[in-house]
């Protein structure tokens, strides 16, 4: 056969599109066809996949693991690789579904002529602007001072973003509002340690545990690590004979856990913390030197002696209603079994005078150094430190604890805001502050509120303008703790499915407004949006693993030198106690009570009488408890039906009385009560138990909302309306107090 | 690659659980992953209020008085798996039975509602669906398409999360062999973070359930009535200082 | 004496007159009590739609109204059958008037008793699984077996003795003929007919007995079977069977104090039955407090705890009133009124026999919910308060009894007339024969060879 | 129609009969207590049995009676 010229060039043409396709085409088609077919069947129905994100309803940020059956999220699991939660997950961290698909939730921001006035949906960019005109116009008239941003979330980067992006605005005010950094910089002046750091108590390598006011089975820092810790000691051949001893007024499931517990009057725990300090001091070489420093702290008792005799185990004992047998075994348990440790939680810093509960435990730990020598006490160094400048976020910067109240006394007294704009970032001030018309009434004096919540919250109808939040299933973000901690590991908040609700995440609106201009001169972070942000810092992190994740100069081990400096260094400096007025007070008077905090009429610290009481009044002590977490999670059913579940109550608060109490009254579990107190009264259940001391009445934080979502809203009551705002100026903490308040059946 | 065999030829074991009352600080986790796991509906407030809320696991909280103080305790409460199970001797229609491994099951789209199995039963754990099952409504799409959803009349109790040993025991019977005890775990064991609850066979002399049981803090709840529950409470140690 | 010389047919007319003539008094009533029976089905129909969430019970009370109305039922139920058996077997001549009435109370509670299970079921739909996939083994279906026998048996024992009064319905020619002339079977009152009639008779009365016993002994198994506490008790059986017949005796009382009004058979309803009647109600009511006081003496004694629990609940607890008004109901009432002769009217009859129903009614009560209420192991417990559906179903139910009476009384003699007439003719003679075979023979009479067995 | 209670009494009477076997049928099947199923039907059979007979005996006792009374002159 013959082949023409034209018929070889088109063979030779299609030789060369056949060779060219084999290159670029097929490829591509086998690809496709793979992704097509093996993949489908790969796939078929009822498949399941996992995709991970991390839960940050407390600080232990254990990584979540959402179970999608044919891409159809079914449910939440811990993940094992977590190396704090090991695969567990707590109550609150596994409703965080139904958080995510929560019918009530804001989907577009809401925006009020005026705090208080009905509100009206509005498109995102419009809901933005009326933020950045307002910032804008303070940035260019540079009144940076007239904004403060308060933010409630756990730290991480996110945080870190929007505190580098406030502070890089001259003046203006980052205030984080969480009880553990004030309670970190209390011991952090106290013990020294790096800036931004976080101490840790080994529970593991603890002899004896003295637990004043402090939850670690529950919700100081990470309830899973501390309850696996606390159960491996329990099992630990070494410690399985060393007690843990919880002191409070309240029987908490902590307390249940502790070997004993030391019930006392509200407010008198400095006291016998004291007295044990005196009693195991008397051996001990400093104790000259330092108890003239307690001494003098104490305002009263000046000499050692009269200290000794206030302090001596007997007084103390017959002033808190205890055999001295009692404090006697405290104190021989304490001597016997070392390394002994006290850690002052949270919860005692929740008083007026809480603080000195919290040195006073810190106190103890002079005579406890073996704990420290054994690396119970360890200063978590945050990595998160360095990162955030590499990302040119600049240092993270001192919170002062005395912002809030700074911004909040003026207004009670005279009803002039310091500042202009208040942004609250999932920071619900009226719903978790004590004094909640106060606090709501001196809201309504600032110009401008603006607030950040994933629904319409109590704070939310005071603002002029709210914007919708994330749920962490559905954001990016670099959670602090858990590659903070010694046993670290990479960690990666991201959305675990397609947003339900079309939002965006706060950092996004801040980097928005950062880009249009409203922003400090400092600030500069590396990405546009957030996302590329947060991948960013995930390099950064893999590059420096070693350095950053083993932290071995992270830790600082104390020395005893610093402790009377550190001593004199605290009792300087002046804090708030408000006297509660008497109950049934009427409005003027509660404003006096108020006006108080503002400095004037100010006391010597000093814890309340037994005598401060009014026959047959009671002290109403507020409680966190994990699954309330101070109303944060309550508009989950799930949550509304756990939370009181030990007493057998659902959708309810209640509140806990002694028999002793309950008996003259006629009480009994199950009755609604009222509880009257000096600003308010509220009604609920009543469960009478041995679980608390007599003459207190301990309720839940958190019930009682008045918005936040249909299931949230109306249920129970909040104790927060009884005591009065009191914000204590050394530790930043809302001192919910402990209030005189009378108790009858409804 | 072993022979693969049939369910029947798998070896038979009795599972149970053991519960370090050391270890349990009544947090409540189990009770949401057991709620999660086993499509528990919501309850209404005004069904709290009746005493209707569904559980399937709860956290009981036991009060003995010393004086002015009580020593309180706090222990999950579930289904005890009766080795003689009171419920499955009265049951009318065969709708709760002695299952495989001794698992008390529960039939539900047999169950006629009598509720005498809840009457029989000492421990009060089994929950009955008084009106139709409730979730928010995006969530209904959202239950586990592994566990049946009941529907209202029917009593519904702890299966120990039994369509996990399923699983486990198809894939063991694929594999050829026996179900090995890490292969199945109840939802509130997975997710307990005081790691508390031990769950294994109580045939297997080696594995942490049989060794918790054999304990001196071992006990059984209402041991007298002699109805052999599988779980076993591992009591405090007493450690007053 | 004027009695005896007018004929036996118009003698007993007063007998036929409710079946005869029908007044405005019997439709207000039937229409009142429909009226009350139809809500209970609207009511049911409620449930049946919305499930048991409509009725007040919950976690740990998971039994309520319907289980205490099914055992208050069958418990009356033993008025009849058991009395009149009993009554029959020893030939007491004061029966006659009364047997009809009992064996009627019977059939209709049973009916009406046998319901309250099903009006129980969370999946009524299902029911139909007790026969697809029953388990003898379960107390619940030995209450099916019982129940079903003792309603055969008694309705059989209901309509043989019926027969001949049928028969003189259909000889009137009282409509409707078709339904008297089928249900006749052609009696004549030949002797051998009422020999077989006798025979049958005898047979029946044997049979029932231990049936009607095993009943509620049966229903008591229910409760004694688990091992709850304050149910898991041995004297369960004879204590509910005793309980069943008081109440009964209670119930059949009102109904023929009622009806004797209503129909003035007060020539036939004489003081004497009640006074009879009424004794047999003392010594029940002092067996049952017998029985009580063992039951609940035992449970003191032993202290075990959870029994004791339950028992302060009852004795001291939230079902303090219903307890000690039950105590007073049934045993102080009673006694200090029917243990006096002067006492024994019939007013004060009704009131005790209402108040002994009323009383036995809070027993079950108090034997279903307590129990329940303190289980075992520490659960939060919640009063039980019975909803509208589970009030107006009980209602429904009583309604539906006193309306089945009626109904019953339209179409047969409430007051067995043959069984009277056989009284007039040979029962005195054929008595006082038996009386004289009682006394002391003669001293010159030769001792009679075999039994000395009365002649019938 | 005169032999209809006389049907319906046995069919009942068999009709239970028929069900007490069907439940032992099921309790062998199942493996369930099938002791008590053969000692509460070895129990319950002869009642419905007697009560059966005795319905029986009195329709059939009764027509012969009424009969015999029409022969006689």
């Amino acid at each position: 056969m013959n082949i023409s010229r034209r018929r070889f060039l088109r063979l030779l043409s299609g030789a060369g599109v056949t060779i060219s396709a084999h290159d670029w085409l097929f490829p591509r088609l086998e690809a496709y066809a793979n992704e097509r077919l093996a993949y489908g069947d790969l796939r078929g129905p009822g498949f399941t996949s996992f995709s991970r994100s991390v839960c940050r309803d407390c600080p232990n940020h254990c990584s979540l693991a959402m179970r999608k059956v044919d891409e159809l999220p079914v449910g939440l699991r811990g993940t094992p690789w977590h190396p704090a939660s090991l695969g567990a997950l707590c109550v609150a961290g596994q409703s965080q579904m139904q958080a995510l698909f929560d019918p009530d939730r804001l989907e577009r921001p809401l925006q009020r002529p005026d705090a208080g006035a009905a509100a009206q949906a509005v498109e995102w960019d419009e809901g933005i602007q009326v933020l950045d005109e307002r910032l804008r116009g303070l940035l260019s008239s540079g009144e940076g001072e007239k904004i403060a941003v308060v933010d409630g979330r756990t730290p991480s980067l996110g945080t870190r973003l929007l505190e580098s992006w406030v502070r890089s605005i001259p003046g203006a005010r980052y205030i984080p509002l969480r009880i553990e950094h004030a309670l970190d910089r209390l011991v952090r002046q106290f013990l020294g340690g790096g800036a931004g750091g976080r101490l840790r108590f080994d529970l593991a390598r603890a002899g004896t545990l003295l637990l004043v006011g402090s939850e670690i089975l529950e919700h100081d820092g990470s309830p899973v690590t501390q309850m696996r810790t606390h159960g491996d000691r329990r099992e630990n051949p070494l410690l399985s004979h060393a007690p843990t001893l919880y002191l409070g007024a309240r029987q908490s499931p902590t307390a249940v856990q502790a070997d004993y517990w030391i019930p006392c009057q509200p407010g008198r725990e400095h006291e016998i913390l004291l007295a044990l300090a005196e009693a195991l001091s008397k051996e001990h070489p400093q104790r000259d030197s330092i108890l003239p420093e307690y001494a003098r702290w104490i305002s009263d008792a000046l000499d050692p002696v009269g200290f000794a005799r206030r302090y001596s185990l007997e007084s103390v004992a017959r002033r808190n209603r205890l055999d001295v047998e009692e404090l006697e075994a405290a104190v021989r348990a304490l001597r016997r079994f070392h390394p002994a440790v006290t850690l002052p939680g949270p919860g005692i810093l929740r008083r007026p005078n809480g603080f000195s509960d919290a040195f006073a435990g810190l106190a103890l730990n002079l005579w406890t150094d073996g704990f420290r020598e054994e690396g119970g006490l360890s200063w978590g160094r945050d990595p998160l430190t360095d990162l955030t400048q590499e990302l040119g976020l600049g240092p993270p910067g001192e919170a002062d604890p005395a912002s809030l109240s700074n911004i909040l006394d003026p207004l009670f007294e005279i009803q002039r805001s310091p500042v202009d704009v208040l942004i609250c970032v999932e920071a619900n001030l009226v719903h978790e502050l004590p004094g909640q018309d106060q606090i709501a009434r001196a809201l309504s004096h600032i110009p401008f509120v603006a607030s950040f919540s994933t629904h319409e919250d109590e704070t939310s109808r005071l603002s002029h303008v709210t914007v919708p939040t994330l749920i962490d299933l559905e954001s990016w973000d670099l959670p602090s703790a858990a590659w903070g901690s010694p046993e670290a590991s990479l960690q990666v908040q991201r959305p675990a499915l397609v947003p339900v609700v079309e939002g965006r995440a706060v950092e996004d609106v801040v980097l928005g407004l950062a880009s249009a201009g409203v922003a400090g001169p400092g600030f500069s972070p590396g990405a546009e949006n957030w996302k590329d942000t947060v991948k960013a810092a995930v390099e950064l992190i893999v590059e420096r693993r070693e350095g950053d994740l083993v932290d071995a100069d992270g830790r600082r081990t104390l020395e005893s030198a610093s402790a009377s400096a550190a001593v004199r260094s605290l009792v300087s400096g002046r804090s708030v106690w408000v006297a509660p007025s008497e109950p049934g007070a009427r409005a003027e008077e509660s404003e006096a009570g108020a006006e108080a905090v503002g400095g004037r009429g100010v006391r010597p610290e000093r814890p309340p009488r037994l005598t401060d009481l009014a026959p047959n009044q009671l002290w109403l002590i507020p409680f966190d408890t994990p699954a309330v977490q101070r109303g944060r999670v309550l508009n989950r059913p799930m949550m509304m039906e756990i939370s009181g579940m030990t007493h057998g109550l659902a959708w309810e608060s209640w509140v806990e009385i002694h028999p002793v109490d309950a008996r003259p009254r006629r009480i009994v579990t199950g009755d609604r009560v009222k509880i009257r107190g000096p600003r308010a009264e509220i009604s609920t259940r009543a469960i009478v138990t041995r679980g608390v001391t007599p003459s207190v009445v301990a309720a839940p934080v958190g019930f009682g909302h008045e918005a936040f979502g249909s299931v949230a809203a109306g249920r129970g009551a909040n104790p927060l309306k009884l005591p009065f705002a009191v914000l204590d100026k050394r530790t930043g903490a809302p001192a919910w107090g402990p209030v005189p308040v009378f108790l009858l059946k409804a | 690659m072993a022979k693969e065999l049939s369910g029947s030829e798998l070896k038979t074991r009795r599972w149970g659980m053991a519960v370090d009352l050391d270890r349990c600080t009544g947090c409540g986790a189990c009770v949401a992953a057991c709620k999660v796991e086993n499509n528990i509906p919501e309850s209404s407030p005004e069904e709290a209020q009746m005493g209707r809320v569904l559980r399937w696991i709860r956290v009981a909280r036991r009060e003995e008085p010393e004086g002015d103080r009580a020593s309180v305790s706090l222990y999950p409460a579930l289904c005890y798996h009766c080795g003689n199970a009171p419920c499955t001797l009265v049951c009318p229609v065969h709708a709760t039975y002695k299952g495989i491994d001794g698992l008390v099951g529960q039939i539900y789209a047999r169950c006629i509602g009598c509720r005498y199995c809840m009457a029989a039963c000492p421990y009060t754990v089994k929950v009955f669906n008084w009106s139709e099952p409730r979730w928010q409504p995006e969530l209904r799409a959202h239950t586990n398409p592994e566990v049946s959803l009941r529907y209202r009349g029917v009593v519904e109790k702890c299966t120990f999360c039994s369509h996990r040993l399923q699983r486990a025991r198809d894939d063991a019977a694929v594999e050829g062999r026996d179900v090995r005890e890490e292969d199945y775990q109840p939802a509130c064991v997975e997710v307990c973070p005081a790691k508390a609850l031990t769950f294994g066979d109580l045939d297997d002399d080696h594995s942490g359930a049989a060794t918790a049981r054999r304990s001196p803090r071992g006990y059984q709840l209402l041991e007298e009535l002699g109805t052999d529950p599988a779980i076993v409470y591992l009591n405090r140690r007493e450690r007053r200082v | 004496m004027s009695e005896s010389r007018r004929s036996p047919a118009d003698r007993d007319e007063p007998l036929y007159r409710p079946i005869e003539h029908t007044g405005a008094g019997f439709y207000l009533t039937a229409a009142l009590l429909m009226a009350v029976v139809l809500f209970g089905v609207y009511q049911y129909v409620n449930q049946f739609r919305l499930g048991l969430g409509v009725t007040g019970m919950n976690q740990p009370v998971t039994w309520g109204f319907y289980i205490i109305n099914f055992v208050f039922f069958i418990g009356i139920s033993h008025a009849g059958t058991l009395i009149s058996a009993i009554l029959r077997l020893n030939q007491a001549e004061w029966r006659r008037p009364i047997t009809r009435m009992a064996e009627v109370i019977t059939a209709i509670v049973l009916l009406i008793g046998g319901l309250h299970p099903l009006l129980d079921l969370g999946r009524p739909d299902r029911m139909l699984n007790i026969f697809k996939w029953g388990r003898l083994q379960s107390p619940l279906l030995w209450d099916v077996m019982c129940i079903t026998a003792y309603f055969a048996a008694s309705t059989v024992y209901l309509y043989v003795p019926m027969i001949p009064d049928i028969a003189k319905l259909r000889d009137r020619g009282t409509r409707p003929r078709w339904l008297y002339d089928f249900l006749s079977w052609r009696w004549k009152g030949t002797p051998r007919q009422r020999q077989v009639l006798n025979r049958a008779m005898n047979i029946l009365m044997v049979l029932v007995i231990p049936v009607a016993v095993s009943v509620h002994t049966v229903i008591s198994y229910i409760f004694a079977m688990t091992l709850t506490a304050g149910w898991h008790s041995t004297i369960f059986g004879p204590y509910f069977v005793v309980g069943a017949i008081y109440s009964g005796i209670g119930a059949l009382l009102v109904i023929m104090i009622v009806f004797r009004k209503v129909y003035r058979f007060e020539r036939y309803l004489k003081l004497v039955h009640f006074a009879n009647l009424s004794k047999l109600l003392l010594v029940m009511s002092i067996i049952w407090f017998y029985l009580t006081f063992s039951e609940y003496l035992t449970g003191f004694f032993g202290r075990e705890p959870a029994e004791l629990a339950v028992m302060m609940f009852k004795l001291s607890g939230p079902y303090a009133v219903p307890f000690w008004l039950m105590v007073l109901l049934n045993f102080v009432l009673p006694v200090a009124i029917l243990s006096r002769k002067r006492t024994r009217t019939i007013p004060s009859i009704l009131v005790v026999s209402i108040g002994v129903v009323v009383g036995m009614w809070l027993e079950r009560l108090i034997i279903v919910v307590p129990s329940l209420a303190v289980p075992y192991v520490d659960f939060p417990s919640h009063p039980y308060w019975p909803s509208l559906t589970e009030i107006s179903l009980f209602a429904a139910a009583v309604a539906l009894f006193w309306l089945g009476f009626m109904v019953f009384a339209k179409f047969f003699p409430l007051i067995s007339i043959w069984e009277i007439e056989e009284g007039r003719e040979v029962a005195i003679e054929e008595a006082s024969s038996r009386i004289a075979g009682y006394l002391p023979d003669e001293p010159d009479t030769p001792v009679p060879e075999g039994t000395g067995r009365a002649e019938r | 129609m005169m032999y209809r209670l006389f049907i319906d009494t046995w069919a009942f009477a068999t009709g239970v009969l028929l069900f007490i076997g069907w439940l032992m049928m099921v309790a062998i099947r199942w493996q369930d207590a099938f002791n008590w199923t053969l000692a509460i039907s070895l129990v319950m059979t002869p009642v419905y049995l007697t009560v059966a007979g005795t319905l029986t005996y009195v329709f059939i006792g009764l027509r012969r009676g009424a009969s015999e009374e029409e022969t006689r002159p």
